[in-house]
């Protein structure tokens, strides 16, 4: 696998200049993340409200690749409902485990899908799915 | 140095392609490769002499017992210990620092006395004494950092005083590479009465080590970074200190009479191995130090300075590395390289020197409060050994400069 | 049966010439002898793969990752566990057991509280809990052996009562060489509200293991008696249990987070599995499993029950021979079997086999309480593995005869 | 090496029939000795009296070379000087060991010369020297 497979332009990008990676003044809710093996830790705030993720952000730090995917989720999520949200997160998850590889299944995920290619760095899938398992705890109890 | 390629030949996993290249490994630090010679140890022993020592009557367990026997009076002999029966094989360094924990800790530190550690200590070198603080209600303390990476001499002179009882440090810092003056150490634990527990993990497979001139009270480390087999390791201790400990595992081998309520223990080293040992785990460990002597410490010790030195300026050239522990004036730093790419997390930096087939490591190398010390909350780490190269070096370099190119920094 | 001339080839040891012949190896309930296909994995890891799991970003620590964390998974299946997490790697059974007693007896038993084991339990299996038992101010108690070497029924139900905490009994006694019913057992166990923790030390190699169905609450056992590299062994516990306890051995890879004064603990399995792992052994475990599984639990059980069937009645003919635990009417005895030649001590008797080739064990067998209660000081025992042949039954009896005659009493 | 080389006739005939195992009634000094891994353990009493081995005896149990070993040795020292005794102690001892092997220094052990060839035998050495060592032991404060 060529390394600009996984560190393509949108990553860097979104590693470099993440776009929602602020505190978030009218968050309904927030949970944290952490790969205690790497040093990453990240705090999502989320602005749920009738069923529907109104806005989406992060703080914390991480490799490049825990940070792009925490970026991407956020941007991906916004506007999304509680429900669509969590089925995203799973999909993805499956992505990077390599479980689910239908382009036309993963096409939802949009730009998340440059990060497809992390499920063929076994070291770095925990960096990847970081954001999507705790956007999915946070999720849990939000209706 | 042309000695670095008299070696690489010996070890069978360097000169494998790995996804069609051979390996640049520089993580030593976390376990070193294994030569030819010690693999056939192992290979001779479960084909040629494999028994449990020490319970048979017959020739193969004589034999078995023999080897491991031998072991330990090998290993005594190459840390310089004055008898073999100091020597408690273990399965590694953190078992035989917990082994001090337990045994000693549990039973001569008690509420208000003191435990002073570095802060550039391993976790296995710390957490077992924060379990004995916490334990008798004993105050845990740190001797901190001069700039350049080396203990405080001014903390080592206050912070051990009349209520330490354990000091801990390590012989070489895992992260920083620099070697501390463990001897004045263990003077000054000494002169308040306390003992001192030495950390050698990452200095007995690099310089020679006389742990009865050091005058430590225990010495610990592992096999696996030192040539040997993983599942081995070695706690040196001073006769009478372990002569008078209560055992720490219990069960068959390590006891003398058992009663249904009571058992009355076996000698030291005995008292301390129960169960069955690792007979093949020691045969491998003996091959590693034939194979360590034969080369010779100074030997060792010139490559890896040379390694070193090479290595340095390149870093130095290069505007966005930042280096840790390098600025020691001291004659003290050994082959272990922490560093950072700026901007850059150093897992990325890993995986990206990992696709040119450059092995380092990257985390906090099980040791979070040096880290955060330092105030990283990680680094990428290089560490030498005999068998590199100054083209494994070359190697590093080149891919390090590439990094942030591959993430969108310009240079 | 012609099995066992099968797989002798694959052991080297056992093709060797010790002294001038084979040995008839009849001491595997010591140790076993290890098949070149084990004897390659290990090389094969060292030669190949070798890195430090877990620690590294780069390919060759992910293989490692992987074959260590596919051995735990291995080790999952082969006894039936329900989660990979539930297997714990230490280096052997006695760790695997004083585990359990650290980390779960000395939080769980209390003053007046009770710990059942048996009289025949290996030291391993009993000096810990008398070290729960005294720190907690805790009862030992025993269940005894009906005549024919079988727990008493009777003890079983009388003495695991409303008190006890803990039952701790063997599978199969390693001198009587007797299975015991431990699913019962373990219900007992529950019923009362007590855990139950099984050494399958000498079942795990012999028989088809599923801790599921027994339900026992630990389970544990060592890779050198089933074929294993020494320095590997296995504690199953289950997950609530391993979740709910305290850590044992402290250091690196076990941790979440490390402050000065405090730390947070890694998840089940990493916190009970402190600094760098034996992997290399893991590999051997996992090549031992597959070496098993492809002969087979059935074939492997007939192998053995051919030779004890062969055997007892060649040594019941010996009127100067006396057997222990041999008289069991259930059908519950493996390939052990304990013995005294008249008027001999067992050290005698074992050399003299010794010289002419025949590898049987002498003294007390790590079971010091059951030979008291048998009224023997010492014993000989003779225990069978797959590789076993009636040529060596009968070299061993040939040799039997010949005891009395060289220390000079009559037939 | 042959078994008979060590399972000698006075090996068998001292072990079978041992004559110094018994309790001595007017008993100076005892000394308890063991070997924990064998089970073997014997009790040595001896009457010392102005500096002499009066008579010595053992009890206890033990393999045939350890009883053997010691049934010799009582044989041996009665009449000898605490110092002889000791001095014989330490040379069975050298010679089980292998380090002495000059047959004319070994002359004096008598008897005891017929378990020199347990030296060929590790795991045997311990049940030979169990009772000299406890001699020793016994003797060290007697003068
Ligand atoms: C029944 C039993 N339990 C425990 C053990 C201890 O095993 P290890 O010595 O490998 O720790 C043994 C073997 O010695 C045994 O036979
Ligand atoms: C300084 C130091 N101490 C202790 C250890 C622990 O060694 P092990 O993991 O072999 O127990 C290490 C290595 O990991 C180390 O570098």
């Amino acid at each position: 696998m060529a390394l600009d497979d996984v560190y393509t332009e949108v990553l860097g990008e979104h590693s470099r200049n993440p776009d929602h990676k602020h505190k978030l003044s009218c968050a309904t809710c927030q949970m944290k993340g952490k790969n205690p093996s790497c040093g990453d830790e990240i705090t999502i705030e989320l602005q749920v409200e009738g069923g529907i993720v109104k806005d989406a952000a992060f703080t914390g730090i991480g490799c490049a690749i825990s940070q792009a995917s925490t970026d991407i989720m956020a941007e991906l999520i916004r506007g999304k409902s509680v429900e669509d949200a969590r089925r995203l997160a799973n999909k993805f998850i499956s992505m990077i485990k390599g479980e689910l590889v239908d382009e036309d299944e993963l096409e939802e995920l949009d730009e998340a899908l440059a990060l497809k290619n992390v499920a063929h760095m076994p070291a770095r899938v925990k960096c990847a799915v970081l954001a999507w398992h705790t956007l999915d705890d946070a999720l849990k109890d939000q209706k | 140095m042309a000695d670095a390629q008299e070696f690489l030949k010996d070890f069978p996993l360097l000169n494998h392609n790995i996804n069609g290249r051979k390996v640049a490994y520089l993580d030593n630090g976390a376990t070193t490769q294994k030569p030819e010679q010690m693999i056939q140890a192992i290979c001779g022993y479960y084909g040629g002499c494999n028994a449990n020592p020490h319970r048979g009557a017959y020739a193969l367990s004589i034999k078995a017992t023999d080897i491991y026997e031998g072991a330990r009076k090998r290993t005594a002999e190459f840390i310089k210990a004055k008898r073999p029966q100091e020597i408690i094989f273990t399965k590694n360094a953190t078992e035989a620092l917990n082994l001090v924990a337990y045994s000693y800790g549990l039973h001569n530190v008690h509420a208000g006395d003191e435990i002073v550690i570095s802060i550039s200590e391993h976790h296995s070198n710390c957490v077992p004494w924060q379990m004995v603080a916490k334990a008798k209600g004993a105050t845990l303390k740190y001797i901190y950092l001069e700039k350049d990476g080396n203990l405080s001499a001014e903390d080592i002179e206050t912070k051990i005083t009349e209520r330490t009882k354990i000091v801990a440090v390590t012989q070489v810092s895992n992260v920083l590479g620099l070697k501390n003056d463990v001897k004045a150490i263990v003077k000054k634990a000494h002169s308040v009465g306390a003992i001192c527990v030495v950390d050698g993990s990452q200095s007995v497979a690099h310089m020679a080590v006389d742990v009865s001139d050091l005058d430590c009270d225990f010495f610990a480390f592992s096999g696996h970074k030192m040539l040997s087999p993983m599942g081995i390791g070695v706690l040196y201790g001073k006769y009478e200190l372990l002569d008078a400990m209560e055992p720490f595992l219990r069960g068959g081998d390590m006891i003398e009479y058992v009663e249904e309520q009571d058992a009355t223990w076996a000698e030291v080293p005995a008292k301390f191995e129960a169960g069955t040992q690792n007979v093949g785990g020691a045969a491998g460990l003996v091959a590693a130090i034939d194979y360590l002597e034969k080369i010779g410490f100074d030997r060792i010790e010139a490559i890896e300075a040379d390694l070193l030195n090479y290595a340095l300026p390149k870093l130095r050239e290069l505007p966005f590395i930042e280096l840790y522990g390098c600025d020691s004036t001291q004659d003290n730093k050994t082959g272990i390289i922490a560093f950072n790419v700026k901007d850059v997390h150093p897992h990325d930096v890993a995986s990206i020197l990992d696709n040119d087939g450059v092995a380092v490591r990257a985390g906090h190398h099980c040791a979070q409060p040096l880290h955060r010390y330092l105030g990283q909350n990680a680094t990428c780490r290089a560490s030498f050994y005999l068998y590199n190269t100054r083209e494994d070096i070359d190697r590093w370099i080149e891919s390090l400069k590439k990094v942030r190119g591959v993430l969108g920094y310009g240079a």
